[in-house]
């Protein structure tokens, strides 16, 4: 078990609409910015942050981003959670794996998986569901 | 229809380019999307070149935007390539698993134009 | 096999040149393709034009009729170009899924005459 | 929840045939340009018109289509219900996935309902089906 990591700042935004999307989107990037991420997490991370501000938006009928940048004591991370109200994840496997309810390509939950250090989510339906990221800055 | 996409679209001979560099939106990806498609129609274009270089990110939903849009111009008759995509972006989209598969791409944009020039009119994937 | 198929056919040099206006419904759909067939072999045609920039829809069976048109008379030896899809169609189309693959396709019918008459014989994929 | 939309007209078209089929959907491309739809909207609907109306006659073996106008106060729309008698669809997922117990590309239900901001299927085996959709004018 390694412990727990410290939060450095903590911030909410919210996410009501298509533009809160974008918000989002940039402020988690300059995080990356501010904590030096290489280019390559600083995409990845942003990436991730936009597919789940966007599922919180379209799936979730909206909800709100909680952004902090953390520390574990050698290196230092984003901590990003998007939660809403919505109806949650009824088929969580099948959503990991890659499906979709809905007419895209149901690559957002699988693929942010994939460009972070963690993933973990918390459905509770008939309501709400909260996907909280970690990507540590590299080296 | 032209209302609601801030993004200009130049011609170049029977090339249309267009550079993307605001943070695309749903609701202005699809503004972004019917307008290449229409000025595409009313100018007899054969072709499209999309620069992304200066997209700093492209998610699955832009990235589906793209794909479709080439799409659409190969059943339409004029071909599209993808120019710029920044090392991250692409490194970031493989990883999440996505494959712009039929998607004619180029580093830049002369080589996009080169790329139109030499072979108008392919087939659609 | 005439009768039924409403649309007419024009030969233009070695081609024939189809331009289809009529809202397509199922039987006559498959008139017109069989017509198409038979007069390819007649005429001896090289290539076949399907102008359907009169079409403001084109559903799921009006595109499987097209491209499977393109397949046949791909068979026959003589190529086929889908010219001429609006925007909104070509939209509609790809956003259902659809991709009319191996199809060749022009903005227009001089576009489509020009791509056959700068390659004949390419297959369809 | 939304409050349910209030309905402006309605009309009822029988589907005994293909040319019944071309029929439905002309009217659907009429209503589209009386509302304001965009080409893009218009062209959508109209084409997940005929998909379902086709439906109805060949794999329901006929029946009708019920057009409405609508408006939920800020935005008018259209919804269109196809109904029919026939067989039901036995798979649903199957069918909604892109799967076809026909010759053809089982793009018609897939399809429609990426072009539409609603598709709602009822079927009731042995005995019929009804495909709702719900298309509103953008901006
Ligand atoms: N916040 C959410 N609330 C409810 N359902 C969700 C949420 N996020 C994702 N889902 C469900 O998980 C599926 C997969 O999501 P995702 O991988 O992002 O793909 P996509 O959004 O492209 O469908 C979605 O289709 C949806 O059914
Ligand atoms: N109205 C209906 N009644 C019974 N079965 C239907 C009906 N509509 C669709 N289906 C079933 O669903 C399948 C998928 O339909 P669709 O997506 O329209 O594809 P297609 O009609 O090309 O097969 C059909 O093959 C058929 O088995």
């Amino acid at each position: 078990m390694q412990p727990a990591p410290r939060t450095l700042s903590v911030e909410r935004l919210p996410i009501r609409d298509e533009r809160d999307v974008v918000v989002v989107r940039s402020r988690v990037r300059e995080l990356a910015e501010t904590l030096g991420f290489d280019p390559f997490a600083a995409a990845a991370v942003t990436t991730a942050a936009s597919e789940l501000a966007r599922n919180a938006w379209c799936h979730g009928h909206g909800g709100h981003a909680v952004l902090e940048q953390i520390s574990d004591g050698t290196r230092k991370g984003i901590r990003a959670a998007f939660c809403d109200q919505g109806p949650g994840i009824a088929d969580m496997r099948h959503a990991l794996e890659g499906g979709s309810t809905g007419q895209s390509l149901g690559l957002g939950l699988s693929g942010s998986r994939r460009l972070v250090d963690d993933l973990a989510i918390e459905t509770a339906r008939p309501r709400g569901t909260a996907v909280t990221i970690v990507k540590w800055a590299r080296y | 229809m032209r209302s609601g996409n801030p993004i200009p679209i130049l011609r170049i001979k029977d090339t249309l380019l267009v550079t993307v560099e605001v943070d695309l939106h749903d609701r202005l990806a699809e503004a972004f999307q019917a307008d290449m498609l229409a000025t595409i129609e009313r100018q007899g274009a054969a072709g499209l070149v999309i620069d992304i270089s200066g997209l700093d990110i492209v998610d699955s939903y832009v990235a589906r935007v793209l794909a479709e849009t080439a799409r659409m111009t190969s059943l339409m008759g004029a071909e599209t390539v993808i120019v710029g995509m920044r090392p991250e972006v692409a490194a970031t989209l493989v990883r999440m698993g996505y494959t712009m598969s039929g998607v004619r791409t180029a580093l830049d944009v002369d080589a996009g134009l080169g790329l139109l020039s030499r072979g108008h009119g392919s087939s659609s994937a």
